[in-house]
């Protein structure tokens, strides 16, 4: 089995097909309502705090809108909301691999073969913290805190999803509890494909604004395939060849141009508001 | 064997280095790290939710009026996700911060356990728990009391909103009792209402067919921060955005922040803020002018128009209207001309969330725009949704006391002839209330929060304190609640029936029925049996008008022949009559809404912020939405607000730093958060915070932006037309 | 770090990282032992007390 | 004296309740780093100023430090033993000394950091071999133990012990022992000094700190290994000097830290070129992928005079005192430099890994700057005062300077 999963890269191997699951999030319809994000924290256990709520610094939080500005002032200014879950960096050139997985001294943090899905094991993780350095995307948190909530909350837990403990790092998962409840659910019907569908995010079922596509990158009957391809599609910091799996479109220029240098190329006014 | 003394200590440290090596080499330490590391693994204070079998139930979400249709996902009796309902008839799948975070509202320590009596001074939080029999019995007495003494009027009820039976039936209760203060919280649908009244002489409210639309104009509606049913309304902007390459419609904001309406529409014209109706007819005037209007709709289907006409080519030339909001005349004609060539434009009223009632005549104009366009009752247009609160019910019978009771004037003055055609002016009563601390001698609040979203706090407060006795309905320990005597809570919205009218602002009819899909987790009953428990005990025609056994049975018969598709799944959407009255043009000229504060003083101007992330109504934001809240909107427990830099120059502002916000009616200390998207000389205060019950999770973080707030009556429907007050920053 | 830890796959950069770790313990725990045998040994053998002192 | 039957002979020590009340005064900054430790694991790391920008604060900087500053016992040990500089033998008694110190400070350090520190031991059991954090973990472990076979002797030697003649023959074999020994070092310390500069330079994620290589390694693999060895001699030096001057009395020959001194004048020198030589292509590295190499000094504090002050300030200028004959053998220049190089590399770990943390690489980012709490700080500087004490300890004794009496006969 570990030699297949090594050698398994992009090839077929075994019974499985090998997938790359995969986003296309529209900036022009994303509202920044949040939605995502509830959803998120809802469907994966995510802890909350009294204390600074909000602090992203601190704060748990596996997909998180960012809001962009294009820097110009009253009335040229202008804002964008974008949505960040876990990128699922596939790596390429010479590096061949996702940042935050060749670091993990661990083996808690592993890039799937077969589904294109960085995995986190909480239960290896003993909480180093140098997967969080190697992402740029700021995708990985770490459990500051015990989670706790407050009594009588545990109710709304998801089994699906086990709670984390403190001092470990975590991350989004795209569902992949999801993808799994799917698979034995095709198995059960003798069936090897999971549909479109039938494996699906939290975020992206939730999104009101339908702005979120999710499905397999490499396969031509998802909708996600012709999406990433369409002229305005981006992925951020394309540039440092960290090869997401989560493309944006937008059909504003400025957007496009905020996520895929460095820091503020050209000295651009592209702040944060 | 000769023991010395060098032999003795080389043997001792022989045998201790002999025994540490050998228990180090034994398996005894590699198990013990092995065992606290699976200890790590698995701390007993970290919860391990169970399982079980998986199901899934479909309901109605109550918590705001935008009715969603909500999935719930179950794990036994535990309620784990709540998802938007696929297929429904509002939000086909989607949902919005506030419904996905509904389940931490029904597990919250913020629950009323069950009924309970004020202990020591209101506001202290200290409840005993009773049995719901003495609950009611105590209310019985009050009430009772009153009425005996002739004053059954001196009961006010307030409620969230006058559709479905519940509400009804607290309607009904008052009527049957003798009051006539039966009072509804108010929202932008006071206005539309009574605008619907005026210009189509019908009882009903404004949809809008946004889905169709090709070009919209809204007059600083969020349309994305939660306007109307807000995740159906953001399901329509999606469809605007959306289009091979071109995108299906133009969006145009008017309003003087960048709000994300504002960054996402096409267009964005910041205009002082204020002047709205005037940009409205400033367009009808170019509209008019240039000839663009639809002459068929307006000679066959209207009234009123020349006189109108006449008004809106003198008085609102595009360069007058450039004088007052501060948009060129260019701008005005070019967008006037955009409108009316557009093929199927929509301009929509409702600022913000339409939390506030605003102006009347602002909503008259925008719907007069719709109308000079031929846009009423059509495909992409406005539509009148008839409204009604007549469930079919029988008459209320009423003894002597009930009929001099109900005979008497409303406090706050609705339907008298001052104020003839709004049903109910809540923003009024603690003006009422504290100028004549007899008037009211109880209070019964059901799913309502008057406390928290009444304007003017302080004085809200005060005249709280005057209301001898206050009933809460309320499901949580809300501000309300927290300062009542007693609390006899209502199930939660996710366990208990009740039927959900059509969502604010659709266009189409949809009724649902909300279910209970999770069993009662506290000690709660449903409202409606609770009124109807202390209408019988209160006994005589209070009883009599209530001839049914319980809850249920008042929604099967008020239902009727829907029931049975109701029942199965859960709401009927109805194909809805369409009134043909005449549309009426109201030649009144625009009145600007003055502003509570000195302008010189007071130089600056506070506006409301409206978040989509933010519940700024009745219901608390749960902890889920207040994490996703923008690090420019609070930190920790303090309240961002937003100005220019250029304010903050003027003013001695610093970003991230701290600054006094007063204004007439409240004062308190908040951040500054300096932005580019807002107007200079505005203050924008994000609305939804500053709670003060709930329990820690909620409270304590932010102010209440309606604690700076003032009424400023609307001249006309002497609703409240606040949409701003002026405002003064020092920094500290 | 053992061939039996599931982790463990057949490639060279686990014989190469894991050999040169592996060596450099030999090393060091031979190098010791060596020492204290032949610590050992100057004492059973040549009665320990009359040792040179440095 | 109370203890005089446990210190070497020949030489002259303070009397034990000076020496006593010392060790106590000591205990007050180690009880303080103590409590700021059981916080952590008691409480978590929320007692910290750490936050999810910023993984790596003052503790992983000041590990990378300590690592370099103690390069001077695997350096020395290898001058002394694989090359064989005879000379050096009067002063790596002393290099050992602080490099034990050094290396169980990093140690204690990181089980503070780890956010596990119970399964802190699944780096070695489920090893990920491709981490460079798994080689450095491996390497210190091991380079740890070797340190204390190294410092084995010297404990045996101790009067009291030495009179036994089993420690006796077994410190006298180790001591045969010490070239295979010290070469075990030096191939051990090479690759987790050099992995230590792996950690940063292998994030290509992080445009601050990434730098291409040579095979698995990044440059900055080959740059922390020779800053160690050029630094690690001017530590030992400093520390001597440090214990010259609260012993009150010279403990090692002149001619025996000039040594130390030139060769790290060397290689320091060498180590500023080819640091430059990195800065310089990393500076095209960066503008070929499109962003403006002011950009990442946009930001204060970590503004251009970071560079100036790493780079000419602390590198070149103590590189030049130290190549220099004459500002080498003048004490107090000698003294400065050593301070300057140990700065320097310091300012540099802290640079490779909170410099590289705080620099926003989405261009959407904000700049956070991160300080430390007095919990990091306390924790921190714990292993210096115990530090303080080990050596005050070992000084008392354990014969660790052969040229003491030599140089103050009485």
């Amino acid at each position: 089995m570990k030699d297949a999963h090594h050698k398994g890269e992009g090839h077929q191997e075994g019974h499985g097909t090998v997938y790359k699951y995969g986003m296309v999030i529209n900036l022009d319809k994303c509202t920044g309502c949040g939605a995502c994000m509830v959803a998120c924290m809802a469907e994966n256990n995510i802890p909350f705090r009294k204390e600074d709520t909000n602090d992203r610094l601190t704060q748990n939080f596996w997909m998180r809108v960012y809001k962009i500005s294009n820097g110009g002032s009253f009335p040229d200014n202008d804002i964008c909301y974008l949505p960040r879950p876990c990128m699922h960096c596939e790596g390429h050139g010479h590096h061949n691999r996702t940042p935050c997985v060749t670091v993990c001294p661990a083996v808690a943090t592993d890039y799937n073969h077969e589904t294109g899905i960085v995995s986190q094991i909480y239960t290896r993780c003993f909480g180093c913290r140098y997967c969080m350095a190697a992402c740029p995307y700021h995708v990985r948190v770490f459990n500051w805190w015990d989670p706790k909530w407050p009594e009588g909350m545990e109710e709304y837990l998801n089994p699906d999803v086990s709670p984390r403990m403190r001092g470990v790092v975590e991350k989004c998962s795209f569902c992949f509890h999801r993808l799994q409840r799917a698979r034995n659910k095709a198995y059960s019907e003798d069936r090897r494909e999971v549909h479109e569908d039938e494996y699906q995010t939290a975020c992206t079922q939730a999104c009101p604004a339908g702005a979120i596509t999710f499905g397999d990158l490499t396969n031509p009957e998802h909708k996600v395939y012709e999406l990433k391809k369409t002229p305005n599609a981006f992925r951020l910091l394309e540039v440092l060849g960290t090869n997401p799996k989560v493309y944006y479109t937008s059909s504003r220029a400025w957007v496009r141009k905020a996520a895929d240098v460095y820091v503020g190329k050209e000295g651009s006014g592209v702040t944060h508001t | 064997m000769k023991l010395d003394r060098r032999a003795f200590i080389e043997l001792t440290v022989g045998a201790s280095l002999g025994a540490g090596a050998g228990i180090t080499f034994s398996p005894l330490p590699w198990k013990l790290t092995d065992d606290v590391a699976i200890w790590t693994q698995n701390w007993p204070w970290t919860p391990v939710p169970s399982e079980g079998q998986v199901s899934h139930a479909d309901t109605i979400c109550n918590l705001c009026p935008g009715h969603c249709g909500i999935t719930v996902r179950k794990v036994e009796g535990r309620v784990t996700k709540i998802e938007g309902r696929q297929g429904y008839p509002v939000n086909d799948g989607g949902i919005c911060p506030l419904g996905a975070a509904g389940l931490q509202l029904l597990y919250g320590p913020w629950r009323v356990p069950g009924p309970v009596r004020r202990v020591g001074k209101r506001g202290e939080r200290n409840w005993e728990r009773i049995s719901w029999d003495k609950a009611i019995a105590e209310v019985v007495t009050k009430l009772s009391d009153l009425r005996s003494k002739g004053k059954p009027d001196t009961v006010a009820c307030i409620t969230a909103t006058d559709q479905g039976t519940v509400p009804q039936l607290f309607s009904r209760f008052m009527e049957a009792y003798g009051s006539p203060n039966y009072i509804r919280t108010a929202s932008a649908e006071d206005t539309n209402e009574l605008a619907m009244k005026l210009l189509q002489g019908k009882d009903a409210s404004v949809g809008y067919d946004l889905e169709k639309a090709n070009f919209i104009l809204s007059f600083g509606s969020g349309l994305i921060e939660g306007w109307g049913s807000p995740v159906r309304t953001i399901q329509a902007h999606s469809k605007w955005r959306s289009g091979n390459g071109k995108k299906a419609a133009t969006v145009v904001q008017i309003e003087p922040r960048l709000s994300n309406t504002a960054a996402k529409a096409d267009m964005w014209y910041p205009v002082n803020p204020g002047t709205e109706t005037a940009l409205a007819l400033g367009l009808a005037h170019v509209i008019i002018k240039d000839s663009l209007y639809d002459s068929t709709f307006v000679n066959n289907s209207t009234s009123g128009f020349a006189e109108w006409r006449k008004m809106v080519m003198s008085e609102y030339s595009p360069g007058d209207v450039s004088a007052t909001t501060g948009l060129s005349a260019a701008k005005i004609t070019n967008l006037a001309r955009a409108f009316a060539k557009a093929g199927r434009p929509l301009a929509v009223w409702g600022r913000g969330k339409g939390t506030t009632p605003g102006s009347l005549y602002e909503c008259m104009a925008v719907l007069a725009l719709n109308a000079l366009v031929g846009n009423i009752n059509k495909s992409g247009g406005v539509w009148t949704t008839l409204r009604s609160t007549d469930l079919g019910w029988p008459e209320v019978p009423q003894d002597r006391i009930a009929s001099s009771g109900n005979g008497k004037p409303r406090l706050d003055g609705a339907g008298t002839q001052n104020y003839p055609l709004v049903k109910y002016r809540p923003d009024e009563l603690p003006k009422i209330i504290n100028d004549n601390p007899e008037a009211i001698q109880a209070l019964l609040v059901h799913e309502a929060d008057p406390y928290f979203t009444t304007m003017d706090t302080n004085r809200v407060a005060e005249a709280f304190e005057k209301i001898p006795f206050i009933v809460s309905f309320s499901t949580y320990f809300d501000e309300t609640a927290q300062h009542a005597d007693l609390i006899l809570p209502n199930d939660h919205y996710l366990e208990r029936w009740e039927d959900i009218p059509s969502p604010v602002g659709f266009h189409k009819e949809v009724l649902g029925v909300s279910r209970p899909v999770v069993d009662r987790q506290f000690d709660t009953k449903h409202a409606g049996d609770t009124v109807m428990a202390i209408a019988k005990k209160l006994g005589g025609t209070v009883a009599n008008a209530f001839p049914w056994d319980d809850y249920e049975a008042v929604l099967k018969e008020a239902m009727g022949a829907d029931w049975d598709t109701l029942a199965e799944s859960g709401y009927v959407a109805k194909a809805g009559s369409t009134p043909s009255g005449k549309f009426e043009f109201y030649a009144k000229p625009y009145e600007p809404i003055e502003l509570e504060g000195d302008s010189y003083t007071q130089p600056l101007t506070l506006i409301p912020m409206e978040l989509m992330r933010l519940a700024s109504g009745a219901i608390g934001n749960p902890p889920f939405c207040t994490k996703t809240l923008e690090e420019t909107e609070l930190k920790g427990n303090d309240l961002f607000v937003e100005v220019n830099p250029k304010t903050a120059g003027d003013y001695g502002l610093a970003d991230e730093k701290y600054a006094m916000l007063e204004t007439y009616r409240g004062k308190a200390k908040v951040l500054i958060h300096l932005s580019e998207g807002i107007m200079p000389g505005l203050v924008g205060i994000p609305k939804g915070l500053g709670h003060t019950g709930y329990d820690d999770y909620l409270a304590g973080k932010g102010v209440n932006a309606n604690s700076f707030m003032g009424v400023v009556e609307d001249p006309v429907s002497g609703l409240s037309a606040t949409w701003g007050i002026r405002a003064k920053l020092t920094s500290v | 770090m053992f061939p039996f830890a599931f982790e463990w796959i057949n490639d060279p950069s686990h014989f190469v990282f894991m050999g040169g770790f592996y060596f450099a313990l030999g090393g060091l725990f031979i190098a010791v032992n060596y020492c204290v045998m032949r610590a050992l040994f100057d004492w059973l053998c040549k009665g320990g007390e009359n040792h040179n002192e440095h | 004296m109370f203890d005089s039957a446990l210190i070497p002979k020949g030489v002259k020590r303070c009397s034990f309740a000076k020496f006593f009340i010392w060790v106590l005064i000591l205990h007050i900054p180690v009880l303080i780093g103590t409590v700021a430790a059981i916080l952590c694991w008691g409480l978590a790391l929320n007692q910290t100023y750490l936050n999810n920008n910023f993984p790596f604060g003052l503790w992983i900087a000041a590990d990378l430090g300590i690592i370099a500053l103690g390069g001077g016992a695997f350096f020395t040990g290898f001058l002394r033993y694989v090359i064989n500089i005879k000379e050096l033998k009067n002063i790596v008694n002393y290099a050992v000394v602080i490099g034990v110190i050094c290396y169980a400070a990093a140690q204690g350090i990181l089980a503070i950091d780890i956010g596990q520190p119970i399964r802190g031991w699944f780096i070695f059991w489920h090893a990920n071999v491709h981490s460079m954090l798994t080689e450095v973990a491996f390497c210190i472990m091991a380079y740890f133990m070797v340190l204390c076979v190294e410092y084995l002797p010297l404990l045996l030697e101790n009067r009291q012990i030495f009179k036994f003649s089993v420690p006796r023959s077994f410190a006298h074999h180790l001591h045969e022992a010490m070239p295979t020994i010290a070469a075990i070092g030096v191939f051990l310390s090479c690759f987790h000094q050099g992995s230590l500069g792996g950690v940063a330079g292998v994030l290509y994620g992080r445009p601050f700190a990434y730098r291409e290589g040579f095979l698995v390694w990044p440059w900055t693999f080959f740059l922390f290994i020779l800053s160690a060895m050029a630094c690690g001699p001017c530590f030992t030096i400093l520390i001597t000097k440090i214990t010259e001057f609260f012993a009150k009395k010279k403990l090692v020959k002149k001619s025996v830290v000039g040594i130390l001194a030139k060769i790290s004048g060397g290689l320091t020198t060498l180590y500023v070129l080819l640091k430059i030589i990195d800065t310089l292509g990393w500076f095209g590295l960066v503008k070929e992928a499109g962003a403006p190499v002011k950009s990442f000094y946009a930001n204060q504090p970590y503004g251009w005079w970071v560079l100036v002050m790493e780079v000419i300030i602390l590198g070149a200028i103590p590189a030049l005192l130290l190549l220099n004959k004459k500002t080498r053998e003048n004490e107090p220049i000698l003294i400065l430099a050593c301070v300057l190089n140990c700065a320097g590399i310091v300012m540099n770990r802290w640079i490779m890994t909170v410099q590289a943390l705080a620099i926003p690489v989405m261009p959407f980012d904000k700049f956070v700057s991160y300080h430390p709490n007095w919990v990091e700080w306390a924790t921190t500087l714990l292993p210096l005062w115990v530090g303080a004490i080990v050596i005050m300890l070992s000084y008392r004794y354990l014969p660790i300077f052969p040229q003491e009496r030599e140089l103050n006969p009485y």
